[in-house]
């Protein structure tokens, strides 16, 4: 039906995203392209506006501790239980990165909006917090629809990424990915105008051909390329494949209190695609 | 009966959660989820309890967004939210300390805080450390406010205050927090010492009750074990000799 | 984790709906639950709210030739191949029933809303068509992110159905139903109050147990009930199960074509549950 | 080379799908989806065909919905309408005849044509029955505007009107059909007799081409195999020994 978008490295993937491109990157738990994220530092990205989806963790903190990075709207980046993210919160404090706070929802309801092809989409909630004082491109206005005296309404403009990135553990010969129930990869991918994807595997069966599979597909429409990538998300845990390499980030951590002991980390981390 | 600090918090937050249908737990939340569990196992009506952070421990089945999608569909009757700070009116900050955005200390960010706030009717603060650094006469960054104006479209906010030495209600007529119990082991005084916004309370306020056998027997028992499968490294900490 | 909620009849599930309700139905060809509306038709329900997820053509005749509705709201109400949907003409004809004309995404965007619990959604198209002109409850309002001059844009009220109702092929003994990629059906059980669903076969299995099944499925949470109706779409076509009723259909055309005939046709098809 | 004449419309049509990347085809269009089966045989880049009606010949995984929210990203480059009535001006009407709501004809009703008649760019007019009661001056009921007032989001519009007899193309700057072709058999004097709507054209119009052995051939083998999986009837009725 179409040719096929399967790559052969992630190196060739991600040689597709221009320096200063907007990309979305999902959570660290469901399907953060660690590999590909190596590989972009590899080959010295920058300036990289990062939407992350809703949030993320070592993703980001490796690509703004590399300096590939302009700008991060998030509603949160956190190692989870190995505390905070150094070398993002060093590049807030230090000011050399524009971050854009926001909310899971918001971020949801932007990338929803994209999807639908709307410019703006409400949402309840977040009047009256700093989120919304610190964000010049959200707006309040009247619900249109309120039954009677006013009704304040956040409307978010739809968040339009130029590239989408992640991880699945499974996609065919024809580009189709298989993503299960973590449905905010098929919103990231909708609304992405390219949607960049590495897998554990890719199988020689067609995912679209029984249903059981196709409804936790999203199909090659709209895949602009995808590469294996084993261990693709470590040393990150993956779903149900593997769990995350905790000596590994302990390590991380440690190293990455300081800029000097970050470069360390990374000079022994991208240096090679064979990285796991 | 004698029971660790966790079991204290795990308890009194179940409490919280009587006449609730569903209960969602965000990240990072093995008390407030163990509580859930425990509410659940106690609950003479069925009662669900969404884990996001386990990969079985919810019925998502269109992604995270659902969570959100939920809320706001009314499906979710409790949440529990954190801060690195908060303060009496009920305002919670998860973004930082100090001045936006370069301040003194950054701190994850927002996450959904500044909509399920809104959205879900009981809205439980959970945070162990009480301190002044903590609960503070106003924080630095409102990431979601405790009250709204009048015409602001809101269905929930706080409910209540957990930390590791007392707990609070909300007041959401009069904006302010209420003393309601302190845990055993700790006094008033320390409470007010270490409370940074003033709040409500009586001369003696009661204490916190310890969980009776059969309680402390179901969070060892079958809390534990559920637990464990969202977060292995706290169930191992607190309930080792369930392992 | 929750009381099932699997009941013994259509006929139980059906007496859930009461008279007026707004009910939502999906389209003929993707779950229409022929054998509840023949349930709803024995039970003499009246006054429904119809809204067709976005159209529907057997399911709808029926109701209307009921005498069961009050209005409907859809983009279109056809029997496919075999033509006009006839009791549902002869009643926008004669006034019987209130016609609210929608377009396909306008009701998806109406259901999105309510699913998203927002007050109203935006929709590009529209503007300038007699559907617009005659949907008092639609808006045009200023993109208020518009970047430069006047850029009108329809809104939508959300759509919040009190039922939809809806056949699938499988539900589990828990109430979960399996959709597969009808992934309609899951707008419509979110944006709704109750969800009602008739399966053609209950399982022991948990479809939320397995990834695989849990992707396409609508969990127990949103499904108020669930009954077990087998071949309950005939006389349609139901997906991959069986086709349809061809000289059911043909016969019911030309029965339809006379209030009369309707009626006879009626007698005959809805006496009793085991109608097939 | 003799054809029937489904097959001179599925030719014509195809040749209309020129440089598209993907083709979508409404329910009830069995000549159309024939075209863009065709259309996509012949391309000489990647065509792809996403035939709704069809349980196995499309890729939405998400549901119906996923149509219109493609045809809103800009993946969706053509599509079919067609109408009770159609106007000069490119106006159709699905809806019904006579005065709105209780007219003298109900036809279904608008369907996606409301929105997908702006954002689809190319969207292809299709209409066997070329008469005066389908043709008119002035539809009764505007499902879907041919044209709108500057300032009004539209990415997409008529692009050319196929019917029994002839072919138009729209003329978007000056908002008129323009006679393009006339099928084999049929006469300048025939159209204008039987359109009810003014459009420009030349003294002596093209004959629509008939379709090549060649592209017969594929009509009538992998075109008609495919296209048999969605609409059997059609398929049994003009491809007969394909059967």
């Amino acid at each position: 039906m179409t040719e096929s978008n399967v790559v052969d490295s992630i190196d060739e993937l991600v040689a597709r995203i221009p320096d200063g491109a907007r990309l979305a990157l999902p959570k660290d738990s469901a399907g953060a392209p660690m590999g590909a994220v190596r590989a972009l530092i590899r080959r010295g990205v920058r300036d990289l506006h990062l939407i992350t989806v809703p949030t993320s963790g070592l993703a980001t903190d490796l690509l703004v501790g590399a300096g590939s990075v302009a700008s991060v709207e998030t509603s949160g980046v956190s190692l989870g239980e190995f505390g905070g993210a150094p070398r993002f919160n060093a590049a807030v404090k230090q000011g050399t990165i524009a971050v854009r706070d926001a909310t899971c929802p918001a971020i949801y309801a932007g990338l929803q909006a994209a999807e639908k092809g709307i410019p703006f989409i409400p949402l309840r909630g977040v009047i009256g917090s700093d989120v919304l004082a610190y964000r010049d491109d959200w707006k309040v206005i009247d619900n249109p629809f309120a039954p009677h005296g006013k009704d304040p309404l956040l409307v978010l403009p739809a968040i339009e990424p130029e590239f989408a990135l992640f991880h699945v553990r499974r996609a065919d010969r024809f580009g189709n990915v298989w993503i299960g129930v973590n449905g905010e990869l098929a919103i990231m991918a909708h609304a992405a105008a390219h949607t960049l994807v590495t897998a554990e595997e890719i199988v020689d069966d067609d995912l679209m051909a029984e249903e059981g599979t196709a409804a936790g597909t999203v199909p090659a429409v709209y895949v602009t390329a995808v590469a294996q990538a084993r261990k693709g998300a470590w040393p990150l845990a993956f779903l149900d494949q593997y769990p995350a390499d905790d000596r590994h980030l302990a390590n991380y951590v440690r190293a990455a209190r300081s800029a000097e002991g970050f470069d360390d980390y990374l000079r022994h981390c991208t240096e090679s695609a064979d990285d796991t | 009966m004698q029971c660790l600090p966790e079991e204290l918090l795990i308890a009194t937050i179940a409490d919280l959660l009587l006449g609730c249908r569903t209960v969602a737990v965000g990240v990072s939340s093995p008390i407030p989820g163990s509580a859930a569990l425990l509410a659940r196992a106690q609950s003479s009506q069925p009662l669900r309890v969404e884990l996001l952070e386990s990969l079985h421990g919810n019925s998502f089945t269109r992604g995270s967004v659902e969570l959100f999608d939920r809320a706001a569909q009314g499906r979710i009757d409790a949440f529990f939210l954190g801060g690195g700070q908060i303060d009496g009116l009920g305002n919670i900050n998860l973004v930082g300390a100090g001045e936006y955005p370069a301040g003194s200390v950054r701190w994850p960010g927002s996450f959904g805080s500044s909509y399920l706030y809104f959205l879900v009717p009981r809205v439980i603060l959970f945070r162990e450390e009480h301190s002044r650094r903590v609960l503070v006469p106003r924080v630095d960054f409102v990431s979601a406010p405790g009250v709204s104006e009048p015409g602001v479209f809101r269905r929930g906010g706080p409910y209540a205050l957990i930390t590791s030495k007392a707990a609070f209600l909300f007041d959401a007529e009069n904006c302010r927090f209420r003393l309601s119990s302190i845990h055993p082991g700790h006094t008033l005084e320390e409470v007010l010492d270490n409370t940074g916004f003033e709040f409500d309370y009586t001369a003696a306020p009661a204490e916190t009750s310890s969980p009776s056998a059969a309680t402390l027997a179901t969070i060892r028992g079958s809390v534990a074990g559920e637990i464990a499968a969202a977060y292995p490294q706290f169930a191992a900490r607190v309930f080792p000799r369930h392992q």
